[in-house]
C-alpha cells in the first residue's frame, strides 16, 4: 500500500502527460501520413491554443474562451496550412520542412512579441483544476480525465476516418498521395480537414495540458510538440493508434526516469527511446514498410 | 530571373548598408530621450526583457528606470549631463549575452547596470571587459561574476552567503534535518545558490537530496512527490519566477505540505499571485522589505501607478519588489561613481567605482577589494497566501 | 560451355509478399555474347536485372559471375532446416550473402535503367566522370588535396573518350536531363561503360526509341560489344533490334523461363507466341 | 591558362578581403557592432558551409549541428583553460580533472577530430535512415549529447551544467575570417574532387549512384564525418567568440538557425551560405535592433507597435518570405564568382548582351 501511494504519483502524471501527448501527436502522424510533413509548427500551434485561452478569458467567459480557443486555433491550424505548406505542394520535401521550421520560428516571435517574453498565467477552469485525492495521492482532476478523455477521442476519431466519406478520402491519401488525386478525391480539402483534426486535438490537449503545467511561455509547446513527434515516430509515423501508445509510452517512461532520480535524462531518454526503435524498426512498432522502385 | 536579380540587388542593398553602417560614428540611438541639447551620459541597462528571467529583469529595470526619471541627470565635472538609459535585451540566455553586451559597447555606454540572472552577467562580463567599460551588478549573486574581475562589481549580497542564511534559517525556524534541494540545469544562479545551501546545510548536520531539472521543463509533480517521498523537511528551490508560478501551482495540487524556500529572485509579485488562496508555506530570502522606506515606496508605488507600461511590466499591480529597489540603487551608485570620476570615461569611472559609498533605500552600499557590496544582513519575507503580500519574517545574518 | 559463361543464374525465386515476381529462373550469359531478356509487361525481367545487380536479395537461389557465386540465398526459417536435410552441401556451410549493389558495380557488372536515372543536377561530361570514381586509387586526403592530379588527368581523358564515342561531346556541358531522350539513353550507356564492366545489362535501352534511333542503338550495341570485349545481356521489347542482335533469348512470363534459343526458335515457339498473344495487350 | 588565371583572381580578392578586415579594424572604433557580426557571421559560414555538405551535396538531412558544435566548443574550452584558473572554473568539481592545457590551434583541431569520432559512431547506425527519419534521430543525438554533457557525474571534465570560461579568445575580426576561411577551402576543395562529385551523385540518386560503383554507406559516414569536424572547429570557435560556454546554449533552436542559413544562401552553394550568414547574422543583432526601440516616433505619431521583440517577428517574416518566395535562395546551388558576376552585370546592365543572353545556366 504505501509502496502505492508513493509511485502512484509518477504513474498518474505519467499517464496524464502521455494522453496530453497523445493528443499533440495524431496531429503529427496524420500531417505525416498525407503529406510526408513533420509539422514543426504543429507543437508552437498547440502553445499558441494555451496563449489565446490566457486572452480570451480576460474578456469573456469561461464556457466562451473554450469555444473561442478551439474554433481559434482550429482556424490558425487551416491558415497555416494554406499560407506555408500549400504553396510548396510541388516543392523539394525539405522545402516545406524548412517552411514549417519558419512558422514555428514565427510563431515563436510572435508570441514572444505579445506576451512580452512573460510567462501567462493560465486560467485555472474549473472543475477539472480541483484538487483530488486518490488512494492517498493528491493530484488534479485533469490528471485523471486526461487519458479518458483522450482515449474518447481517439475512438471517435477512429469511427471517423473508418466510416466518413472523408475520413475514406484521408485514408486514400496516406496510402497513395498520387493515385488518390487521379481518383478524383478533392486533396486540398483532404489536407485542410487533416489540419483541422489536428489542430482541434492541439486544442482540447493545450487545455487539459496547462492546466496541470500554467505557465505559458512562447517555447512552451516545443518540447511537447517534439515529444509528441517522437511519440509519433515510436508508435509508426501515419498510424494513429501507434501515436497514442507510443504517447503513454513515453510519458509514462519520462516520469518513471525522474522518479528514479535520472532527471538529467528524461529528454534525452525519449530521443534515446526514439533512435533505438529507429534503427531496430525503421517504421516503428506500428508501421508499414514501403519498399523502393528502382 | 526577376526574382534572382531582384534578390540580387536586395542583397546588394543590405551589403552596401553594412558599409555605410561602418562609415557612421555608432550612434546612441537605441533609446529616444531626446537629448535636444547638452550633454548625454549613457548608462548600459543590461537585463533580460524576455525568457525565463524576463520578470525579474523587468521589475530590476523598473527601479532604474524610476531613478532616472526622478534624476534624469547628472553633474559630472561641473557639467550638466543628461543621463540617457539604453536598455538591451539578453532575453536570460547565456548565448544572446554576449551580443547584447556589444550592442551596449557599441552605444557608447559608459558604465551598465545589470543583469538579474548571473548566468547571463558571467556570459556578458568578458565583452565588458574588452572594451573597457565598468558593470555594476544589480541582484546576481554568483560569486564567479566578480571573481578576478576588475570592472565588475556589485551591490548585492553574494549565493555563500544568501545560501547560508537560508540553511541556517530553516535549520533554527523549522528544525529541518532534510532538505531536498531542486535546481535548473545549465543555471548558473540556481546551480550555485543549490549548491552553498547544501554546502552550509549538510555543515549542519542536516541531509540533503538533490535533483536538478531540464531547461523548458514544466512538469514538477514528479520532484514534489519525490520530496514527500523522501521525508524531506523544506523544499529548497532556487530558480527563475517562471518555474516558481509552475512549481507553486503543482505543490499545491499535490498537496506539499513543507516550507517552499528560494532565494532572491521569488521576491516577486508573480509568486504572489501564484500562491494567493493556495495552501502553500513560501518563505524566501531578499534585500528589501516593503516598508523600509516609506518615502521610496509611496513615490514609486504613485509613478508605477500612473505608467501602464511600468505597471504590466511590474506584473499587475504596486507591489514593490526588492529587485526594483535594488535596481534604483544601482543607478544612484552609477551616478556617484560618475560624480568622483569626473569624466565620462569607462576607464575612470571604472576607477572611480572602487571608492563610491552610497546609502542607498537598501542600505549603505561600499565595495570590497573584489568588487562585491559589503553586505552582512538579508531579509527573510513568507508569502501571505491570503493577502497575497509578503509577510517579513526576519532579518538574518550569518554568525561568522 | 558452362564453363566460359560470364553470368549464370540458379533457381532464382523472388517474392514480394504474396506476389512471386521472378519464379525459379534459371539462366547463362556466356563470354561474348549479346542475350536478351524478353517477356511481355510484369513478366519479372526488371526484377530480375535487380537481383543480378543486388538491388534485391532474392527470396531463393544463387547468381554466379564468372564462376563465382556473388549472391545467394534459401528460404528461411522452417523450410530452411528442411532443405538442409535433402541436400545439406548446397544449403549449409555457405554465408548467406548480400552484396550492395556497389560491389557488384566493382565485380564488372554495369548496368542501365528503364527509367533512365541519371544525375539531374550534373553535366553531360560529370554524369561519366562520376562513374570513374569507383575506379580511382586516391583517398578522401589525396583527393582533398589534389595529390592525385594525375589520376584526375587520366579519369577526365577517359570520359572525353567515352564522351566521343557516343557522339555527345559537343553538349558536353549541358545539363545531362536537358538531352533528348534518345541521347540520354546512349550518356546512360555510356556512363556505365566509364564503369569499366566486362558484362553490361541494359534495361530496355531502345524504349520511347524511333525506328531510325533503334537502328543506330543495334549497330551501337554491336560495336560497343567488339570495342570493349564485353558481354551483354538485356531486356528490350524492340523485337527487330532483339531479333538483329542477339545470339540468344530468353522469354519470361509470369516470372517463368518459358523458352530459350536463337531467334529462329524463339519466333516459331508456340509458348512465346501464346505469351504474347494470349496476353494480347502489348507489341 | 584560363584556370591560372581564375585562380589569381580568387587569391587576389582573398587577400583583398583580408586587406580590407585589416584596414577596417584600424579605421573603425573596435567597439562597432560590425565587427561582431563579421566574427559571428564567420563562425556561422563555416558551420553553415558544413551543413550544407551534408544537405546540400550529399543529400542526407541532418539537424545534429548543434551537438557537434557542443562536442567541439567543449572540446576546446577544456583541453585550452589556462592551469591555473581551472580552480576557480571548475569550483564545484574541485579543479576537475584535467591538469594541463595546449595550444589554441591544436585545441581547435582536436575539437574538430572529437566531433568527427562522435559523428563515426553516431553515423553506423543512423545513417542507414532515410530522410526526415534521418533528420530527427540526429536532432535526437544532439539532444542526448546536451543532457549527458550536463551530467553532474561527469562534472570534473565539463564542469557539469555550469559555465566554462577563462579559455583563450581572439580579439582581431581576422582569426576567425582565416580559419573559417581555411576550413572553407578545404571543403571548397573536397567538393571539386572525385569524392565531392560522389556525394553529388548520392544526392541527385542514391540508386544510381550506387549502380556506379558508389559504396553508400562509405561515402554517406564519410560526408557527415567531415561535415562535423568542421562543426566542431566551428564550435570551438564560436566558444572563442563567447568566451563563455554552456551545454545550454546548443539547443535545436541553434541548427534550424543554421540551416536557415543554408536555405537563405541556397542548399548547394558554398558561397551562397557564406554570404546567407553574414546577412543573417547582420538582420539579427544588429540591423533590424531599431525596431525593438519602443520610443520612436514618426513626426508626433508614436510608433507604439514597435517594442521589443518586435526585430524577432520582423525577421521571421523576412525568412518566411524567402523560404516561400525565393525558394532557391540567394544564390541556388550556383557559386559566386568573378566571371558570373561580370557575366551577371553584362546580362541586366548592357541592353545588347540581354537580349542574346538567355541560356539557361551559366
Amino acid at each position: 500500500m504505501e509502496w502505492i501511494t508513493k509511485n502512484l504519483p509518477y504513474l498518474m502524471a505519467g499517464i496524464s502527460v502521455g494522453g496530453q501527448y497523445a493528443l499533440i501527436a495524431i496531429g503529427y502522424t496524420m500531417v505525416y501520413g498525407i503529406l510526408r510533413l513533420i509539422n514543426f509548427a504543429h507543437g508552437d500551434i498547440f502553445m499558441v491554443a494555451g496563449l489565446i485561452m490566457v486572452y480570451a478569458v480576460t474578456v469573456m467567459p469561461m464556457p466562451l474562451a473554450l469555444l473561442l480557443v478551439v474554433v481559434a486555433t482550429v482556424a490558425l491550424g487551416f491558415l497555416v496550412e494554406r499560407a506555408a505548406y500549400k504553396p510548396l505542394r510541388s516543392a523539394p520535401r525539405m522545402s516545406v520542412m524548412i517552411s514549417a521550421i519558419g512558422v514555428s520560428y514565427l510563431l515563436q516571435n510572435l508570441a514572444l512579441y505579445i506576451t512580452g517574453g512573460l510567462s501567462q498565467q493560465y486560467p485555472a477552469i474549473p472543475w477539472l483544476s480541483d484538487t483530488v485525492t486518490i488512494l492517498g495521492a493528491t493530484t488534479k482532476r485533469v490528471t485523471l480525465v486526461t487519458p479518458v478523455l483522450t482515449i474518447i477521442l481517439v475512438v471517435v476519431l477512429g469511427l471517423l476516418i473508418k466510416y466518413t466519406k472523408v475520413g475514406m478520402a484521408m485514408r486514400a491519401a496516406s496510402r497513395d498521395f498520387e493515385t488518390s488525386q487521379l481518383m478524383g478525391i478533392k486533396i486540398n480539402s483532404v489536407i485542410s480537414m487533416t489540419f483541422v483534426i489536428g489542430s482541434f486535438l492541439a486544442a482540447v490537449g493545450s487545455m487539459l495540458y496547462f492546466t496541470n503545467y500554467t505557465g505559458v511561455t512562447p517555447t512552451a509547446g516545443a518540447m511537447p510538440g517534439l515529444k509528441a513527434f517522437v511519440a509519433a515516430v515510436f508508435g509508426g509515423i501515419g498510424s494513429i493508434p501507434g501515436a497514442v501508445i507510443g504517447a503513454f509510452i513515453i510519458g509514462i517512461c519520462e516520469n518513471i526516469i525522474k522518479g528514479v532520480g535520472w532527471t538529467t535524462f528524461s529528454d534525452a531518454f525519449t530521443f534515446a527511446l526514439l533512435i533505438v526503435i529507429l534503427i531496430a524498426k525503421p517504421t516503428g512498432l506500428f508501421g508499414e514498410k514501403a519498399i523502393d522502385k528502382v | 530571373m526577376k526574382k534572382r536579380v531582384l534578390s540580387v540587388l536586395l542583397a546588394a542593398a543590405m551589403l552596401s548598408t553594412l558599409l555605410a553602417g561602418c562609415e557612421k560614428k555608432p550612434e546612441a540611438a537605441a533609446d529616444g530621450t531626446e537629448a535636444a541639447s547638452g550633454d548625454v551620459v549613457t548608462i548600459g541597462v543590461f537585463e533580460p526583457a524576455s525568457g525565463d528571467n524576463g520578470a525579474g529583469g523587468k521589475q530590476e529595470t523598473l527601479g532604474i528606470q524610476y531613478a532616472n526619471y526622478v534624476t534624469p541627470t547628472v553633474e559630472i565635472g561641473g557639467k550638466e549631463y543628461t543621463v540617457q538609459l539604453n536598455i538591451v535585451d539578453n532575453e536570460s540566455s547565456n548565448d544572446k549575452a554576449p551580443s547584447a553586451a556589444a550592442t551596449l559597447v557599441s552605444a557608447g555606454a559608459s558604465v551598465v547596470l545589470g543583469s538579474y540572472g548571473s548566468g547571463v552577467s558571467i556570459a556578458g562580463s568578458d565583452t565588458f571587459k574588452e572594451a573597457g567599460i565598468p558593470v555594476i551588478g544589480v541582484t546576481c549573486t554568483n560569486p564567479q561574476i566578480t571573481e578576478g574581475n576588475t570592472h565588475y562589481f556589485r551591490i548585492c549580497f553574494l549565493d555563500p552567503f544568501q545560501g547560508t542564511v537560508l540553511a541556517n534559517f530553516s535549520s533554527d525556524n523549522f528544525g529541518a534535518k532534510k532538505a531536498y534541494v531542486l535546481t535548473k540545469l545549465g543555471d548558473d544562479y540556481s546551480t550555485g545558490l543549490g549548491h552553498y545551501f547544501t554546502e552550509a546545510f549538510e555543515a549542519l548536520g542536516g541531509e540533503v537530496i538533490e535533483e536538478t531539472f531540464q531547461e523548458g521543463n514544466s512538469d514538477f509533480t514528479s520532484y514534489i512527490t519525490s520530496a514527500k517521498n523522501e521525508g524531506a523537511e523544506v523544499f529548497f528551490a532556487p530558480s527563475s519566477t517562471e518555474v516558481a508560478a509552475l512549481l507553486i501551482e503543482q505543490a499545491a495540487s499535490q498537496g506539499l505540505e513543507i516550507p517552499l524556500l528560494a532565494g532572491d529572485t521569488w521576491d516577486s509579485n508573480v509568486i504572489l499571485n501564484a500562491a494567493e488562496g493556495k495552501n502553500v508555506d513560501i518563505y524566501v530570502s531578499t534585500f528589501y522589505q516593503e516598508g523600509g522606506n516609506p518615502e521610496f515606496d509611496a513615490g514609486i508605488k504613485e509613478w508605477i501607478n500612473s505608467d501602464a507600461t511600468a505597471k504590466a511590466n511590474n506584473g499587475g499591480d504596486d507591489t514593490v519588489s526588492g529587485l526594483t529597489v535594488m535596481g534604483y540603487d544601482a543607478y544612484y551608485v552609477a551616478l556617484e561613481a560618475l560624480k568622483a570620476a569626473g569624466s565620462t570615461d569607462p576607464a575612470a569611472v571604472n576607477e572611480a567605482l572602487w571608492d563610491v559609498t552610497y546609502t542607498g533605500v537598501s542600505g549603505d552600499i561600499s565595495f570590497n577589494e573584489i568588487g562585491d557590496a559589503n553586505r552582512d544582513a538579508a531579509y527573510i519575507k513568507h508569502a501571505n497566501t491570503e493577502t497575497g503580500a509578503w509577510d517579513f519574517v526576519a532579518e538574518q545574518s550569518v554568525a561568522e | 560451355m558452362s564453363k566460359e559463361n560470364v553470368l549464370k543464374v540458379e533457381n532464382v525465386t523472388m517474392q514480394f509478399g504474396g506476389v512471386i515476381a521472378v519464379d525459379n529462373l534459371n539462366l547463362e550469359v556466356n563470354q561474348g555474347e549479346i542475350v536478351s531478356l524478353i517477356g511481355p509487361n510484369g513478366a519479372g525481367k526488371t526484377t530480375a536485372f535487380n537481383v543480378i545487380t543486388g538491388v534485391y536479395a532474392p527470396t531463393n537461389g544463387a547468381v554466379y559471375y564468372k564462376g563465382s557465386k556473388i549472391i545467394e540465398n534459401h528460404p528461411q526459417g522452417k523450410m530452411k532446416k528442411l532443405y538442409r536435410g535433402e541436400n545439406p552441401v548446397m544449403y549449409t556451410g555457405h554465408k548467406v550473402l548480400a552484396p550492395t549493389p556497389d560491389k557488384i558495380t566493382a565485380l564488372g557488372i554495369a548496368r542501365t535503367f528503364q527509367n533512365i536515372r541519371l544525375f539531374k543536377s550534373q553535366t553531360v561530361f560529370e554524369n561519366i566522370l562520376i562513374a570513374k570514381h569507383l575506379r580511382r586509387t586516391s583517398n578522401v586526403f589525396t583527393a582533398t588535396f589534389r595529390l592525385n592530379a594525375k589520376e584526375e588527368a587520366r579519369m577526365r581523358e577517359e570520359a572525353e573518350e567515352l564522351l566521343k564515342i557516343v557522339d555527345l561531346t559537343d553538349v558536353r556541358d549541358e545539363l545531362a536531363t536537358s538531352l533528348p531522350y534518345g541521347k540520354q539513353r546512349h550518356l546512360e550507356i555510356a556512363r556505365a561503360l566509364a564503369t569499366q564492366p566486362e558484362l553490361l545489362l541494359l534495361d530496355e535501352p531502345a524504349a520511347g526509341m524511333n525506328p531510325q534511333e533503334t537502328l543506330e542503338l543495334t549497330e551501337f550495341i554491336g560495336r560497343i560489344r567488339d570495342e570493349f570485349g564485353l558481354t551483354i545481356f538485356m531486356i528490350e521489347h524492340h523485337m527487330d533490334l532483339v531479333m538483329e542482335i542477339s545470339d540468344r533469348i530468353y522469354v519470361l512470363d509470369f516470372g517463368k523461363s518459358i523458352a530459350e534459343g536463337n531467334s529462329e526458335e524463339i519466333r516459331s515457339n508456340p509458348r512465346v507466341i501464346e505469351a504474347y498473344l494470349g496476353g494480347a495487350q502489348d507489341e | 591558362m584560363k584556370k591560372q588565371t581564375k585562380i589569381i583572381w580568387n587569391v587576389g580578392l582573398i587577400a583583398a578581403l583580408l586587406l580590407l578586415l585589416f584596414i577596417l579594424e584600424q579605421v573603425v572604433p573596435s567597439s562597432s557592432m560590425l565587427f561582431m557580426v563579421l566574427k559571428k557571421g564567420a563562425i556561422y559560414a563555416l558551420v553553415a558551409v558544413s551543413m550544407n555538405l551534408l544537405n546540400g551535396f550529399t543529400g542526407l538531412f541532418s539537424l545534429g549541428q548543434a551537438g557537434f558544435m557542443l562536442l567541439g566548443a567543449y572540446t576546446y574550452a577544456i583541453l585550452t583553460i589556462p592551469v591555473e584558473s581551472r580552480a576557480s572554473v571548475y569550483q564545484y568539481f574541485d579543479g576537475g580533472i584535467v591538469q594541463f592545457a595546449i595550444p589554441v590551434p591544436l585545441a581547435l583541431i582536436a575539437g574538430g577530430v572529437v566531433a568527427a569520432v562522435f559523428a563515426f559512431l553516431i553515423g553506423l547506425p543512423v545513417l542507414r535512415l532515410k530522410s526526415d527519419y534521418l533528420a530527427i534521430a540526429t536532432l535526437g543525438f544532439a539532444e542526448i549529447i546536451r543532457a549527458v554533457f550536463q551530467w553532474d557525474k561527469l562534472g570534473p571534465l565539463t564542469n557539469g551544467s555550469n559555465l566554462l570560461r577563462n579559455f583563450p579568445t581572439f580579439q582581431s575580426v581576422l582569426y576567425p575570417f582565416i580559419v573559417a576561411g581555411i576550413c572553407i577551402g578545404l571543403i571548397v576543395l573536397l567538393i571539386n574532387s572525385t569524392y565531392g562529385r560522389a556525394f553529388k551523385a548520392i544526392r541527385d540518386d542514391e540508386i544510381a549512384a550506387e549502380a556506379m560503383g558508389i559504396n553508400l554507406a562509405h561515402h554517406k559516414q564519410l560526408a557527415f564525418v567531415i561535415s562535423s569536424f568542421f562543426a566542431g572547429v566551428s564550435g570551438g570557435l564560436l566558444a572563442m567568440y563567447q568566451t563563455t560556454i554552456q551545454a545550454s546554449m546548443f539547443k535545436s533552436a541553434m541548427t534550424y538557425e543554421i540551416l536557415l542559413i543554408v536555405v537563405i544562401g541556397g542548399i548547394g552553394s558554398v558561397t551562397g551560405s557564406c554570404i546567407g550568414s553574414f546577412l543573417f547574422i547582420a538582420c539579427s543583432e544588429w540591423w533590424l535592433r531599431f525596431l525593438d526601440n519602443s520610443n520612436l516616433y514618426i513626426g508626433d505619431f508614436h510608433l507604439s507597435f514597435m517594442r521589443p521583440g518586435f526585430r524577432k517577428v520582423v525577421f521571421s517574416v523576412i525568412i518566411m518570405a524567402i523560404v516561400l518566395f525565393y525558394r532557391k535562395g540567394l544564390m541556388g546551388d550556383r557559386e559566386f564568382s568573378i566571371e558570373g558576376a561580370r557575366r551577371f552585370f553584362q546580362k541586366h546592365f548592357k541592353k545588347k548582351q540581354a537580349v542574346e543572353g538567355g541560356s539557361s545556366h551559366e
